[in-house]
């Protein structure tokens, strides 16, 4: 019984003692515990992390000649390392003063179902993510999204039913097209197993290669959330109840990822990829899906920009930073996939902390919409702070664990030359800049409201969870050294050359990263500037917000005195006439040709004289058949045919 | 109709009716004298018929002697090419807070803004204009200032108190016998 | 009657090194406030007209180091321009109190100074430094700009001679202002800046800050202290 | 092994004698049918160890094949033999007011179906299939409602259409043959039946059974029957019949048309009844017309899979067969509460919360969610058509994943408008009997996904029974060794 | 990598010479903009005095906590930026993070800033915040771009590197003129001078950012400035002009460039936010795109 028995092992038990356990106040307890023991049992796995040998797992199953097996490598200990800790923290923070709320407003019954479809969640990724070959990982993707769709179905109202539908035809559609994908490559190099298809790999002609990783990359793609399948994603993550978006929004969608990783990068070797060259044009297969992410680093997140939702903003990043991992890891060298595979643990960091911390401020104030807050940041400082260093991690400045991964992936762009990708992912980092601090902004700055005068700080339940993100964010920006340590683990887990990294970032004969030298006098900077603003300057007095320049105007709380609709409105006078819906038209036209279609078929089931109409057409095709061939001119044949067999009579 | 024939018509049609009086003063300049119940009457002939569609302003002199308050409304047309004023007399019952008159906006819309100035500077409060409140003197709740029985400088030398400006150069000048010949304070016009 | 020019202030008060030494570094400070001015003109009245002719080309204000700023944040001296009506006065106090001290008030136009040709009328008010600290009165009805440009200089002297604190009056006699404008403006007369707390902050506060005119204000001024940073669970 | 022959006999006697008995006493006539089935279900038990171990043919009156009637039994057709008692069992009409000329009607159905699976003579299959369709078309006339007397004459004529087309194909073999019997028959095939003719016959037959097996261009009736009948009736012929006919056209097809030209016509019928069933499914707006689409597609999905030549085609063809016989009667049995439009549905979860989760475990069954076996049909189906390089199955390999989609989105919407919050059911009660009935569906489900590998066994052995030729000709003849023999003694 | 003594040293002094380099450049901006509108002009001490008096101000206002935290951002943020640019015998640690370190750590001020504009309240200053995040958003493309084609020129992202190589050979602005004429326009824009100061329009939004800065805060901009200029100058020079052998040639070089910008600023009017996005991503991006295709 290998540790990988104990870890799935024990997550199923878990998650069926939860699902009995679920109508009790403890389950919240429990679920502390198993997530917490859970990621005892992957510490213990840790080996892994740092090159150690896959683990099997000592149940496999022989179906239909299939035989499916287990087994944990470096890079599925990566993603469920990430799944289990969010998972962890996801728990702490629906425990305690969320959960009584949420039993008060819906019923202790929804909020068992919230738990148990978290446990679902994470007990079939762990599946996912230890599949060892093509038909387990389909198993594995299946209850991935089947467990996904019941957290979204948790939420009652017509929004959230709508994007749970919406997500559950676009999850089937993924399905099919990786199951046809499968059929194919079983029917093309015989096996499923990655070994052999990777041997046979070797003689398949590009366009079979070609078919193969379009299908793969169309299944992965939509779970991911990139640019033609982006639609589904931002109402589905915003629309699940508080936790389930803090888990959903940092480490759902990444599963995609995890199967692109193992499919593309390891069974189809990135250089066969990159070898297949499109005709007509100067890209290849990999700069196809290059340019995928990168328009879907673009898109989603200028449509971010224009939400005036906390939620659907942060949703809408969740794709777009999707985006900006398949970008990194479609750079075949060894510092962009690094960046890319860094970037999903540094993403899940800090977009929980962000879905954390809105759900705070949806907690106390009741909503999320930025026309109905403002001004918190008296009231909840501590969320503020958590909400500023989360900001700034997913904007990738400095200090933050989110500027190495972008740093990774800006160097791999740099010395790959490519112009126009490198210019599109910084286009879709400083859409992040932006819309980030109109998060920020209409949230927690500006004036403050007259009901949210007495607003209190979030909870410690909720607190401690968000503050140890805090930790880890700043922790694996100062040393970067850490996560790089698995992730190179991972790469030559997948055989692509590790990244050359000491504790503080990476030595480049071109020029290095030293995160510690830069956060060391980045801190130098500050002291210098705290000192000269305490210093040198005299005492400064805290003013009321109404003790405002207003143009000599007097102001009072019934003039509301603050800008937060409408937030970029210059940059939209510009930008504002491209955003045509083009996706959302396309989907609404596919929808349209079907409903025509089965109209047209659905007239055939009407008719009312069928029988006559089968008659005819039988009626020609025999006339056709009877005059095409002539009867056999002797019909002699027919005779010794019985007496061939004349023995056979009865004795 | 040009406007020689207009001005032919009105005076001959305003000759007829008994209680006004007409005087042209000039070519361009008539000023007719109507009582205060059948001035709109008199508004609506001249807007409709006699091309006076300009109301260019509402005065209103004060007579605290007759106890009466004088209306001209000058009206301009474009064809006439001539102003026409119309003067009415309402009677100023000086003991209540407002003296009332009914209003015109009806008839020419600006009227709503030249007789909000006059309820607050003379206190006639026009029935049914439609902004009778407070504009220009929000601040200031003393009696309408612009009535004759308001005396301005007493009020300011009550309310407001004068700087003696008599700075250093100022005295040494006095002690060699120059100065100022008349002190601010003394100057009456 | 109040008597103009020589404002009886305690120039030591709210002083915040108290060892010899700082002397030195004082003097550079006041030498570079006098140096650099930044201006706010409310133009009140007709006076403004002739401040920009003093900043463009001809007068050039900015070889003295004033510089035109738009926000009473930023600025250090307020220039009243022409008569000050009852309805413009609540919104230059209002001003004045939104400046960060040292601020320095110039009253240009003899309208400011007695009432100017608006004497006789029921809505200016006539003597401008009842209601605040005046530094420096620059007299004439439009004063040419070459008469801004010496009263400028004038205050610049002033400054450096270390005479330019009347703004600290505004602390000491608070009650004595505010006096004034609550008999102008009625008693519920009120601004969104907390003077007593400021004053009280400063260490600029003298017992004739308060008195029963602070009473009235006290009565129905609404909370003005500020959303204080803090964790309450 | 004779007995198997009482399978056809006892039924076929008990239907006319009931009708006599009656006039006695209706408790002894109820009584009999019951038996009868009982009997039959023993009788095949006792067999079945015994076909398990060899296939074997029996000669009915001693007359060897290729001149008497013999009938064939191997694991498939015991297993389809045991399957018409016990669903027949299953969905008997239990309601008091049943006439006996219903229960005598049901008596001719399971002797015809169990005759039509066992026979092993074409013109015998052709005898039995015409006795079975005159047994459905009065089943359904006997309803009594006007509407459904409408849709057995609709039937009617489609169906005598289709039979007349059988016969039609069945001369056209017989005329290049001069024989009936099917290891005869495919013995000469390759001689004489590889041609336009043979195709023709082939095309004749395929239409003719298609109109029991919803097959494409012949399936116009199915909604309006499945509408106005009983769920038991019509979870019968969905369930039961549909797969029996497309048994025997597919061993037909085994035998005696193993020509490229006709797998891929009945691929392409196939597609057609998945693409037309699931779009229509996708508009129907009451609970069982959607029933009767989904399970036409589905039967298309069952030709395409049988269609593919080799062991994968069979093996899927048999596990989406043995997969909707499972699920499809179970749905209908949720039908008897659920009938009506979808709307009145809406908010059901909240009056029976277990009633839904079970009939989402079926869909998610249908729809082929790994776990579940449904998933492996598919699965074998796809791996099936992946490895066919000729247009028809590419075309399918690309159909079947849409048509999934669009499964998904109408059966994911009904589950969607069941759990909404505002509660405006109008829905009568289940029968106690239906719900048990989908409730063992349900467990049988979960049971294979717990028995995954004997399950996949058996499907192996099953699928090589059904596609060997050789094998089959071995039985019937033991006197050939191999095939070869056989094809120079003809000669 | 200098010793640590040395490091400490370049630590205290590289914000220090920036500083009066910074102040020196401030007079030189007022300086220009009076020349051409044919006025005298500032004294020579002025922006010191300027400083100086804001410090001294006796009485500041503070909307809270995050207000001063994000002054301290804003001149901390700078004072760090100035550590990564090499100087004429002090290199700093320019080669621990190379270029686009540099152009992200010179993003945490105006990030500083935006905090604690955010919590004065006010919306002029918000509004103004949204206009500076555009504009940056407008002149970082073709920034970005213009870094793109010199780190692929030079085949390194540390400054140190490119200022070695361009010592060796021809300077930056011979091989890339393109990429030099679009990095100027950028510096333009950079410099939040006339034509691209939306962001602070005096008459509009009361200056934007700056309304409710008052005293220390007014002072910390200041100074922030002159650290704008300076940082704007030197990286400049460093990209395109092969940094300085001596210092007295490497000064001569940071006024050129920075005087450019500055003349250019006082003779245009202020281009509203749309249009200076526009014309941001029109004319110096297509310059830069196609000093790339030369460069690659």
């Amino acid at each position: 019984m290998s540790v990988l028995d104990d870890l799935l092992l024990f997550t199923a038990l878990a998650s069926v003692a939860i699902i009995v356990v679920r109508r009790f106040a403890s389950v919240s307890k429990l679920s502390v515990i198993v997530y917490a023991l859970a990621t005892v049992l992957l510490v213990k796995m840790s080996a892994l992390g740092y090159g150690g040998e896959p683990i099997y797992s000592s149940f496999t199953l022989n179906v239909l000649g299939q035989n499916l097996y287990w087994r944990f490598d470096s890079l599925s200990w990566f993603f469920a390392l990430i799944t289990v800790v969010i998972a962890l923290f996801t728990s702490v923070f629906m425990s305690g003063a969320w959960a009584e709320k949420y039993c008060q407003e819906h019923s202790t019954e929804a909020y068992g179902l919230l738990q148990a479809a978290l446990v679902l969640n994470v007990l079939s990724m762990l599946v996912l993510l230890a599949s060892g070959d093509l038909l387990s990982l389909f198993i594995g993707w299946e209850l991935v999204s089947w467990a996904s769709f019941m957290m979204m179905f948790l939420n009652q109202d017509k929004v959230a039913r709508k994007a749970a539908i919406k997500y559950i035809v676009y999850a089937m559609a993924a399905a099919m097209s990786i199951l046809m994908a499968i059929a194919m490559t079983y029917s093309m190099t015989g096996s499923l197993d990655y070994v052999q298809i990777m041997q046979a790999v070797a003689h398949l002609s590009n366009t079979q290669i070609a078919l193969l990783v379009t299908l793969y990359g169309v299944g992965f793609g939509i779970k991911m959330g990139v640019i033609p399948f982006h639609l589904w994603q931002a109402a589905a993550y915003a629309e699940t109840p508080g936790p389930g978006a803090v888990f959903m929004g940092a480490i759902s969608a990444r599963m995609g990822l995890y199967a692109l990783i193992v499919i593309v990068v390891q069974i189809f070797s990135l250089t066969r990829v990159a070898a297949i060259e499109i005709p007509y044009t100067f890209l290849n297969m990999q700069n196809i899906l290059a340019w995928v992410g990168a328009l879907t680093t673009i898109i989603p997140t200028y449509i971010a920009l224009k939400q005036n939702d906390a939620r659907y903003l942060l949703a809408w990043h969740g794709v777009g930073q999707g985006g900006y991992m398949l970008l990194g890891v479609m750079i075949a060298d060894s510092i962009g996939t690094a960046g890319g595979i860094m970037h999903v643990f540094n993403y899940a960091t800090y977009q929980a902390a962000l879905f954390m911390a809105v759900t705070a401020v949806m907690f106390r104030t009741g909503t999320s919409n930025f026309s109905k807050l403002g001004g918190l940041v008296t009231q909840m400082p501590l969320t503020f702070m958590v909400m500023v260093v989360s900001i700034i991690g997913l904007a990738g400045i400095p200090p933050m664990n989110g500027f190495v991964s972008k740093w990774l992936v800006y160097r791999a762009l740099l010395l790959d030359g490519e112009p126009l990708l490198f210019v599109a992912a910084v286009i879709g980092t400083l859409g992040t800049i932006l819309s980030v601090y109109k998060l920020v902004h209409n949230t927690f700055l500006g004036q403050l409201r007259l009901e949210h005068q007495d607003v209190k700080e979030a909870p410690l339940s909720m607190l401690l969870p968000m503050l140890g993100l805090v930790l880890i964010i700043f922790g694996t920006g100062v040393m970067p050294g850490v996560v790089l340590d698995w992730v190179a683990a991972a790469q030559n887990a997948v055989g692509i050359a590790p990244i050359t990294h000491n504790l503080g970032g990476i030595e480049l004969a071109q020029g290095g990263l030293d995160m510690i030298w830069v956060t060391g006098v980045m801190f130098y900077g500050f002291a210098v500037g705290a000192i000269v603003f305490y210093f040198l300057g005299g005492k400064s007095k805290h003013i009321h917000q109404f003790d405002n320049y207003a143009g000599g105007h007097f102001l009072t709380s019934k003039v509301r005195y603050h800008y937060s609709n409408h937030f970029y409105a210059g940059l939209m006078h510009l930008i504002g006439g491209w955003y045509k819906d083009f996706f959302k038209k396309l989907e609404q036209a596919l929808v349209s040709l079907v409903s025509f279609l089965s109209q047209l078929s659905e007239n055939f089931y009407r008719s009312a004289q069928p029988a006559v109409l089968v008659a005819a057409v039988a009626f020609i095709a025999l006339w056709f058949i009877m005059s095409s061939f002539s009867m056999p001119a002797d019909t002699g044949t027919v005779a010794p045919i019985t007496q061939g067999i004349q023995g056979g009579l009865p004795k | 109709m040009n406007c020689e024939e207009i001005n032919l018509w009105l005076d001959t049609l305003l000759a007829e009716i008994e209680e006004i009086e007409v005087t042209r003063k000039s070519e361009r300049r008539v000023r007719v004298d109507v009582p205060a119940s059948s001035l709109p009457a008199l508004l609506e002939l001249l807007k409709g018929k006699a091309s006076y569609v300009h109301l260019s302003a509402i005065s209103c002199v004060d007579w605290p002697d007759d106890e009466e308050f004088e209306l001209v409304y000058h009206c301009w047309s474009y064809e006439a090419k001539s102003l026409l004023s119309a003067h009415t007399r309402i009677p100023r019952n000086s003991a209540q807070e407002f003296a009332h008159y009914v209003s015109v906006y009806d008839i020419y819309k600006p009227a709503a803004f030249f007789e909000r100035d006059i309820y607050e500077m003379y206190g006639i409060y026009f029935e049914s204009s439609p902004y009778m409140e407070k504009f220009i003197l929000t601040e200031w709740n003393g009696p309408p200032p612009m009535r004759k029985d308001f005396d301005a400088e007493q009020y300011v030398n009550d309310t407001f108190n004068w700087a003696d400006y008599h700075p250093q150069w100022l005295q040494e000048l006095e002690e060699d016998g120059g100065g100022i010949a008349v002190r601010p304070e003394d100057i009456r016009l | 009657m109040s008597k103009i020019g020589n404002i009886p202030v305690n120039a030591q008060a709210g002083k915040k090194r108290t060892n010899p030494l700082a002397g030195v570094f004082d003097e550079l400070v006041q030498f570079c406030q006098s140096r650099s001015m930044f201006m706010l003109h409310y133009c009140t009245g007709c006076g403004a007209i002739e401040l920009p002719p003093a900043m463009t080309s001809r007068f050039d204000m900015e070889r003295l180091g004033i510089q035109p700023m738009v926000t009473p944040r930023q600025a250090d001296i307020l220039l009243v321009t022409g008569y000050v009506s009852v309805k413009t006065l609540k919104r230059v106090i209002l001003t004045y109190e939104q400046m960060q001290s040292p601020k320095y008030v110039i009253g240009i136009c003899s309208c400011t100074v007695n009432g100017g040709m608006y004497w006789q009328s029921y809505a200016t008010a006539k003597v401008l430094n009842e209601y605040l600290p005046v530094d420096v009165y620059i007299a004439g009805c439009m004063p040419r700009p070459e008469a801004v440009i010496e009263g400028m200089r004038r205050l610049m002297r002033n400054i450096e001679e270390g005479k330019g604190h009347a703004w600290k009056d505004y602390f000491q006699r608070y009650d004595y202002y505010l006096g004034n404008q609550q008999h102008l403006f009625g008693d519920d007369w009120q601004t969104p800046t907390d003077i007593i707390g400021e004053a009280r902050h400063y260490g600029l506060e003298t017992e004739q800050t308060y008195g029963e005119h602070t009473r009235i204000l006290e009565q129905h001024q609404q909370p003005l202290e500020p959303h204080k940073m803090r964790i309450k669970f | 092994m004779d007995n198997i022959v009482l399978l056809v006999v006892l039924p076929l006697l008990a239907a006319f004698l009931m009708p006599v008995l009656a006039r006695f006493s209706e408790v002894v006539a109820r009584v009999l049918g019951l038996s009868v089935l009982v009997f039959a279900i023993a009788i095949i038990i006792n067999v079945w160890p015994q076909v398990n171990s060899q296939a074997t043919s029996i000669a009915i009156g001693g007359f060897m094949p290729p001149i008497g009637i013999s009938f064939y039994v191997d694991q498939v057709s015991i297993l389809f033999a045991l399957a018409i008692p016990v669903m027949v069992l299953l969905f008997w009409p239990w309601q008091r007011k049943t006439s006996i000329r219903e229960y005598s009607l049901m008596m001719l159905l399971t002797a015809s179906s169990s005759g039509l699976v066992l026979s092993g003579d074409l013109f015998n299959i052709y005898v039995f299939y015409e006795l079975l369709a005159v047994a459905s078309y009065s089943l359904i006339a006997v309803q009594g409602r006007a509407v459904s007397i409408a849709a057995s004459f609709r039937y009617l004529l489609m169906g005598s259409v289709g039979s007349v087309m059988m016969l039609l194909g069945i001369a056209i073999i017989y005329t290049q043959t001069g024989t009936l019997n099917l290891a005869h028959l495919s013995l000469l095939a390759p001689l004489h039946l590889d041609n336009m003719a043979g195709l023709a016959a082939f095309a004749l037959i395929l239409v003719g059974m298609g109109v029991k097996a919803e097959l494409f261009p012949v399936n116009n009736w199915v909604p309006e029957v499945y509408g106005s009948v009983s769920s038991n009736l019509a979870a019968l012929m969905a369930g039961l019949l549909s797969k029996l006919a497309v048994i025997v056209v597919v061993r037909i097809m085994v035998l005696l048309f193993p020509q490229p030209e006709a797998m891929q016509l009945m691929a392409m019928l196939g597609i057609l009844g998945v693409i037309t069933g699931e779009l229509v499914a996708w508009r129907a707006r009451d609970f069982v017309r959607m029933l009767s689409f989904s399970s036409i597609g589905q039967l298309g999905l069952i030709f395409l899979a049988f269609s593919i030549p080799g062991d994968t085609g069979m093996m899927a063809g048999i596990a989406l067969a043995l997969h909707h016989m499972v699920v499809k009667p179970a749905l209908f049995m949720l039908a008897t509460g659920w009938s009506g439009s979808l709307e009145n549905l809406s908010g059901v979860a909240r009056r029976s919360p277990l009633t839904v989760l079970l009939f989402v475990l079926l869909i998610l069954s249908l729809l082929g969610i790994p776990p579940l076996p449904g998933f492996w049909a598919k699965y074998l189906l796809m791996v099936g058509l992946a490895g066919q390089d000729s247009a028809v199955y590419t075309l399918g390999m690309i159909a079947v994943p849409l048509a999934m989609i669009v499964e998904i989105a109408y059966l994911f919407r009904l589950v969607m408008i069941m759990y909404r919050k505002e509660d405006t059911v109008k829905v009568k009660a289940h029968s106690k009997w239906g719900l048990a009935i989908a409730a063992s569906a349900g467990a049988a489900l979960i049971a294979i996904v717990l028995q995954l590998q004997p399950a996949g066994d058996k499907l192996t052995t099953l699928a090589q029974q059904l596609s060997d030729r050789n094998y089959y000709i071995m039985t019937v003849f033991p006197q050939f060794h191999t095939a070869e023999t056989g094809m120079q003694s003809i000669k | 990598m200098s010793t640590i003594t040395e490091l400490l040293t370049e630590l205290f002094l590289m914000p220090l010479i920036a500083f009066m380099v910074g102040l020196a450049m401030v007079l030189m901006l007022r300086k220009i903009g009076a020349r051409l509108q044919r006025r005298v002009g500032p004294p020579l001490l002025q922006p010191i005095f300027d400083i100086v008096k804001l410090y001294g101000k006796d009485t500041q206002v503070s909307h809270g906590l995050i207000h001063d935290i994000g002054l301290v951002m804003a001149v901390g943020g700078y004072v760090a930026a100035e550590i990564f640019l090499p100087v004429p015998g002090m290199d700093g640690i320019a080669d621990k993070g190379g270029i686009i370190t540099l152009s992200y750590v010179m993003m945490v001020p105006s990030l500083g800033l935006a905090l604690g504009v955010g919590q004065c309240a006010n919306p002029n200053g918000s509004i103004g915040i949204s206009r500076a995040l555009t504009a940056m958003l407008a002149y970082d493309i073709p920034f970005i771009i213009v870094v793109f084609g010199v780190a692929a020129h030079y085949q390194s992202t540390s400054l140190v590197g490119m200022i070695e190589y361009q010592q060796a050979h021809q300077w930056g602005i011979f091989e890339m003129p393109l990429l030099a004429a679009a990095g100027l326009f950028a510096l333009q824009g950079m410099m939040g001078k006339q034509p691209f100061e939306i962001y602070v329009a005096p008459a509009e939004i009361a200056t934007g950012p700056m309304v409710e800065m008052s005293g220390k805060y007014m002072g910390g901009l200041f100074v922030m400035q002159t650290f704008q200029l300076y940082t704007a100058g030197v990286l400049y020079t460093s990209l395109f002009l092969g940094g300085g052998s001596n210092w007295f040639e490497f000064l001569l070089k940071i006024f050129v460039v920075v005087a450019i910008p500055m003349s250019v600023a006082f003779v245009f009017p202020r281009y509203r936010t749309e249009d200076m996005v526009r014309i941001m991503w029109k004319w110096p991006v297509m310059a830069a795109l196609i000093g790339i295709a030369f460069v690659l």
